[in-house]
């Protein structure tokens, strides 16, 4: 299925949550857009997360198996939400969905989807130690790559790189 | 840690659930003798673990009860640093994470930013020659793969066999890019430089002496009765757990899904390749044993090193003169955008995801890494074998710890 | 006196003991006695050991001597079958089966509360007597000496009239197999017995 | 005819040989000619035991030393490499000697946790196991350590002591990887013991004798000819499966790949050996190849005709028996067949996967000891029927 496809069946399905269709799109001199390139995605809110992975796995004609990938991006330092980006891969039906939610900074806390892929579980340990996303309801948050004992979430833009460890200097 | 030792209860009260199905088939129980468990370190330092990961095993006897991945020995913040470079000063970094197959993550990674830049042009010719680069190199990592998991079992020699093979793909590397393991090779836009008279004849020929070799292989480990004792029902992932877990490549194909990225979301000019059938698909179908077990996966990534070779020959057969890079400047500017690409490494899907602001520098540079995702499966598989067939587990997974850390 | 000095005297004083006695069987009988001396003080000081050691695996280590000892003593009397078969057999294979059993249990030297001080002591004042009384002279007599250390000449042949002539041994040697047999048969029975067979308290042995 | 006194005639059946020397072991009876007339007799015995066992600690390195080197260079041919090439010149040959300084050199150390005594005490064990072993083994006819009637269950008896030595140092370590190897190498020994043992009774039965010398005397002779070549497999056919159960349980009871359990590398770390380093872990190498070496022994001696082949048949037919030449021929083809034992042990552990522990379990209660135990039956009617025929 195309892009299109996917989107058509999800309005269809009354999919929670949607907010914008993001095409990639050439650039306007007019209107001062740099345009975009890249994938397209689709646009939606943080709290409905798990229940639009839930239709995008059940749904027959979309039929998303495989949860490829969860995690956050920080665009900016002045930026006010994390981006938490999620990909999804239907092995049937051989095509691909990006979704895309805005998650505020000041309050970072998304349910889990561990519930419905296995495989969220670790992309999420790692999502949460590196951009200080809460996943509500994952059974193992611990760290995962970071010592357990690490300070900070190093991929956010505003991290200040510890100049010490355990005593030992980093500069 | 915490959560195993909550766990830890011995086992006094005898119920049918402590009956195990053994690979024979035969029925066994566990339910005379009340041991205590025992809490063992696997790793950073054992030789199964493929690196410096440490799995922290339970065992009652020689049983395992529990089983949990730990990573992060090698973690060398691969994404922050992508953050903070250019976008070709990257591609270095890119080949520092799955090492054994460094071009496929130079091309995973060149594909990403091409991505988000329509108007490049990739030539042909740089095409093929990323086409037969990426295949040997799946090649080389799939001898790896086949030598590592023999050492697993316990049987040496293969090892070595592979590493003859090997060498060769990596002279051929050394030829065309001056580099054995970490190649760079691959750049956004095209490739380093063009291919030094003779290199693609000496590819041809390697690939008629692999064909034969590969004979030797097929013989030494994969048809021995030991090995197949020893892997044949050990570490079933059935389909619906592959999914759940979204395992991908050889993992995936283990459990017979017939899926892979090359065929099925082509990237390149491998959709060209399959119309012009010149490669299968292998599947684990459960020959040995059951669909999906350690022998399956292992099998997959045998007859992979064919069908790459088959790749080669048809590339070698179509390449024509002309250019290998195209119009790229010193300093890449990335138009705005964000993209993400996956393709079909030796471990699974290896995916970027890049995003730009239109800038010198990423903004994002994630690293979908194949092993990361098909190792959570081990927490899962390991509980309920033996000690012995943990470590044909993790070997069937296949795992690069440097991928798995990034 | 601490835990590990009353240790260290008790091995100071077994050695002294083996030394002494094997001293004293040199002097007294040659190498007969010497022999003697020597596979008395295993089987004898690995007994000690094993009662007095703290350690259950260490225990059943020192059993290994108590066993070389005895092969030894039926080395001395000629039946070098039987000493073998005792190697064979006690070493090979009941302690390892033993060792194996014992190894499972926790590497704590004070889990054991078996002869602290009292047997100890005993243990060691006795063995000084015994020492001092060996080595003066005074009071005991030694042992009859067997005559000859003679070469050992078991046969198969021999061994095999022995195990099956009707005049000499074949009703124990029966009797031993019918023993194991049973032994064995009872073992597997015990192996193969059903989750269901067992109550929850039979579980707790 | 009941089975018993089947067993009863084969082996009271009058082949035992009348030995070729009766006297003490060589070192005694060269020390005897040149014994000084002051010397007391106890001196003289322990001098005697002491130059013996001087002999068999020296046999044991020499051995191991080669083996140490063909391993090196086997695998290094089978694995398309040479393995060692420079020290000493001609293809590596004094690798070992080098390592062997070196790890002599080493720090010997103890791990903090560990059992003291008992870790300083295993690798002794093993040794001590093994030079027993060893000294039941002749070196020819007139040639030997001690006149055993018993030889082969002597070697087997002292060679299972090695057995603890491997639980104790396992246990010794307090490290849990030891801990798994102590377990396996003690229920693997225990499990293969018994088809060993049963295994070896088919050619025994064949030969009537315990005794080395004798198992080798008996073998000249094929159908009454002395050729050389009566070996045991080719006097009865049972005895080569016999030989095939024998080998593999020699493989298990020398911890020999495929079933390197109590080791593995890649399972255990190093199993028992795991906290071991220098000279002590170097000790449990030389045990492991004099056992290779004197399982092999065994092998060569009661199914491949000792010191037997046309060779030693033609010496004795041209009286050169009991002559020094005759001595040197007899002890260069059992070092000859016994190394090619060895070298098949090499051959397997760098062609075969490892088993699995319940595999060897299996293999080892379930397929080889009824087996052996039959080839046992088979081989006392097959020599009952011989008997019958030839007489």
């Amino acid at each position: 299925m195309e892009f299109q496809a996917i989107v058509d069946r999800l309005r269809a399905l009354n999919a929670p949550g949607i907010v914008e269709v993001d095409e990639p799109r050439a650039p306007d001199k007019e209107t001062k857009d740099k345009g975009r390139s890249g994938r397209p995605f689709v646009m939606i809110e943080p709290a409905s997360l798990v229940d639009i992975l839930h239709l995008c796995r059940d749904d027959e004609r979309l039929q998303m198996e495989v949860l490829i990938d969860i995690t956050a991006s920080d665009p900016a330092v002045d930026d006010a939400n994390l981006w938490i980006l999620v990909e999804l891969l239907s092995v049937k039906h051989r095509h691909r969905l990006a979704l895309k939610a805005l998650l505020p900074k000041a309050n970072p806390v998304l349910p889990s989807a561990t519930a419905i892929y296995r495989a969220a579980q670790w992309h999420e340990r790692e999502c949460a130690e590196m951009y200080g996303v809460t996943f509500e309801g994952h059974p193992d948050p611990r760290n995962i790559l970071l010592p357990d004992d690490w300070v900070g979430h190093p991929m956010r833009k505003d991290y200040e790189f510890p100049t010490e460890y355990h005593g030992i200097s980093c500069e | 840690m915490t959560d195993l030792k909550q766990q830890h209860t011995p086992s006094i009260q005898p119920s049918s659930e402590e009956e195990r199905i053994l690979p024979s088939g035969e029925r066994e129980f566990f339910f005379d003798v009340s041991t205590s468990d025992l809490e063992i370190n696997m790793g950073p330092q054992h030789p199964a673990t493929h690196g410096v990961m440490r799995v922290l095993l339970r065992t009652d006897g020689e049983l395992v009860t529990g089983a949990q991945p730990h990573l992060g020995y090698l973690h060398r913040c691969a994404e922050k640093i992508g953050e903070n470079v250019e976008w070709l000063q990257y591609l270095p970094y890119t080949d520092r994470y799955d090492y054994l197959s460094a071009m496929n993550n130079n091309l995973g990674y060149s594909l990403a930013v091409e991505s988000l830049m329509p108007e490049l042009e990739i030539p042909r010719r740089a095409t093929l020659i990323r086409t037969i680069c990426a295949e040997l190199n799946r090649i080389a990592s799939a001898l790896i793969a086949y030598g590592t998991y023999g050492l697993d079992i316990g049987a040496f020699t293969p090892f070595f066999y592979a590493f003859r093979e090997r060498e060769w793909i990596q002279a051929l590397f050394e030829k065309i890019c001056g580099a054995r393991l970490t190649y760079s090779f691959i750049r956004i836009g095209g490739v380093f430089n063009d291919a030094p008279p003779g290199w693609l004849k000496e590819v041809g020929m390697f690939c008629d002496v692999f064909e034969e070799k590969w004979r030797e292989y097929y013989d030494l480990l994969v048809e021995n009765h030991l090995f197949v004792m020893r892997t044949k029902d050990i570490g079933i992932i059935s389909e619906e757990m592959a999914y759940d877990f979204g395992l991908t490549g050889p993992m995936l194909r283990g459990s017979g899904v017939d899926f892979d990225l090359r065929r099925d979301m082509p990237y390149m000019d491998y959709k060209e390749i399959w119309d012009a059938g010149v490669y299968q698909i292998p599947l684990g179908r459960g020959e040995k044993g059951t669909t999906g077990d350690c022998w399956d996966r292992f099998y997959v990534r045998v007859q992979e090193m064919m069908e790459s070779i088959k790749i080669v020959r048809y590339c070698l057969e179509v390449i024509e003169a002309g250019p290998v890079i195209g119009d790229v400047p010193k300093v890449i500017k990335v138009p705005p955008g964000e993209g993400y690409v996956g393709i079909e490494n030796p471990r699974g899907e290896l995916g970027h995801y890049v995003h730009s602001d239109g800038g010198k520098i990423a903004v994002r540079c994630r690293v979908r890494a194949p092993s990361f995702v098909n190792l959570a499966v081990l927490e899962d598989l390991m509980p309920g074998t033996l000690l012995a067939d943990s470590v044909a587990i993790i070997g069937s997974t296949d795992i690069v710890v440097g991928e798995t850390d990034r | 006196m601490s835990e590990l000095n009353r240790q260290r005297l008790f091995y100071t004083v077994l050695a002294f003991l083996a030394f002494g006695s094997a001293g004293k069987g040199l002097l007294e009988a040659g190498v007969e006695g010497l022999m003697f001396s020597i596979f008395a003080s295993l089987t004898l000081g690995g007994a000690a050991v094993c009662i007095w050691e703290r350690s259950v695996v260490r225990s059943a280590f020192a059993l290994m001597a108590t066993f070389l000892g005895v092969a030894g003593f039926f080395l001395i009397l000629g039946s070098d079958f039987l000493a073998m078969a005792q190697v064979l057999i006690y070493v090979g294979g009941v302690l390892a089966l033993l060792l194996f059993g014992v190894m499972l249990t926790k590497p704590d030297l004070n889990e054991r509360s078996l002869p602290r001080i009292g047997a100890a002591t005993a243990l060691i004042g006795g063995g000084i007597a015994f020492l001092v009384s060996q080595m003066v002279g005074v009071g005991v007599k030694t042992w009859a000496m067997a005559e000859t250390l003679e070469e050992p000449t078991t046969k198969a042949h021999d061994i095999g009239i022995a195990f099956l002539d009707p005049k000499q041994y074949v009703v124990a040697f029966e009797l031993a197999a019918f023993l194991l047999t049973v032994a064995l048969v009872a073992a597997v029975y015990i192996a193969r017995r059903r989750t269901e067979d067992f109550t929850p308290e039979e579980g707790q042995v | 005819m009941s089975f018993l006194a089947l067993v009863q005639d084969t082996i009271t059946k009058d082949n035992v040989m009348g030995t070729p020397h009766d006297g003490g072991n060589f070192v005694t009876e060269l020390l005897a000619k040149i014994r000084p007339e002051w010397l007391p007799e106890w001196m003289f015995i322990l001098t005697a035991v002491g130059i013996a066992v001087g002999f068999i600690v020296a046999m044991v390195s020499v051995i191991a030393m080669w083996s140490v080197w063909m391993e090196r260079k086997v695998s290094g041919h089978i694995q398309c490499r040479y393995g060692p090439m420079y020290a000493g010149g001609w293809h590596g040959w004094a690798q070992t000697l080098a390592d062997g300084v070196k790890l002599l050199l080493k720090e010997d150390m103890i791990p903090k946790g560990a059992d003291r005594a008992l870790f300083w005490l295993a690798p002794a064990i093993v040794l001590a196991g093994i030079f027993g072993a060893l000294a039941a083994m002749p070196l020819s006819y007139d040639w030997y350590f001690a006149r055993m009637d018993l030889g082969v269950f002597t070697i087997l008896a002292l060679g299972s002591t090695t057995t603890i030595g491997v639980v104790m140092a396992g246990w010794a370590s307090n490290s849990k990887w030891s801990l798994y190897g102590a377990m396996r190498e003690a229920a693997q020994v225990v499990a293969y013991e018994i088809p060993l043992g049963v295994s070896l009774l088919c050619p025994l039965m064949t030969l009537g004798t315990f005794s080395l010398l004798d198992a080798s005397r008996e073998q000249a002779t094929l159908f009454g000819w002395d050729c050389g070549m009566g070996w045991a497999v080719f006097t009865n056919p049972f005895n080569m499966a016999a030989f095939v159960i024998f080998w593999i349980a020699a493989l298990a009871e020398t911890k020999r790949a495929p079933f390197d359990l109590p080791e593995a590398e890649s399972e255990l770390v190093a199993g028992f050996l795991t906290e071991y380093s220098g000279i002590r872990w170097s000790f449990f190498f030389m045990e492991e190849y004099a056992a290779m070496f004197l399982m092999s022994v065994v092998g060569a001696v009661f199914f491949f005709g000792g010191f037997e082949t046309p060779l030693t048949a033609l010496m004795r037919a041209a009286d050169l028996e009991g002559g020094v030449l005759y001595n040197l021929v007899c002890f260069g083809t059992l070092v000859l067949k016994a190394f090619a034992g060895v070298f098949l042990m090499m051959w397997l552990r760098w062609t075969l996967p490892r088993v699995r522990i319940d595999q060897v379990m299996t293999m080892g209660y379930k397929y080889l000891t009824p087996l052996a135990l039959l080839c046992v039956l088979l081989t006392a009617v097959w020599e009952y029927v011989r008997y019958l025929v030839v007489g």
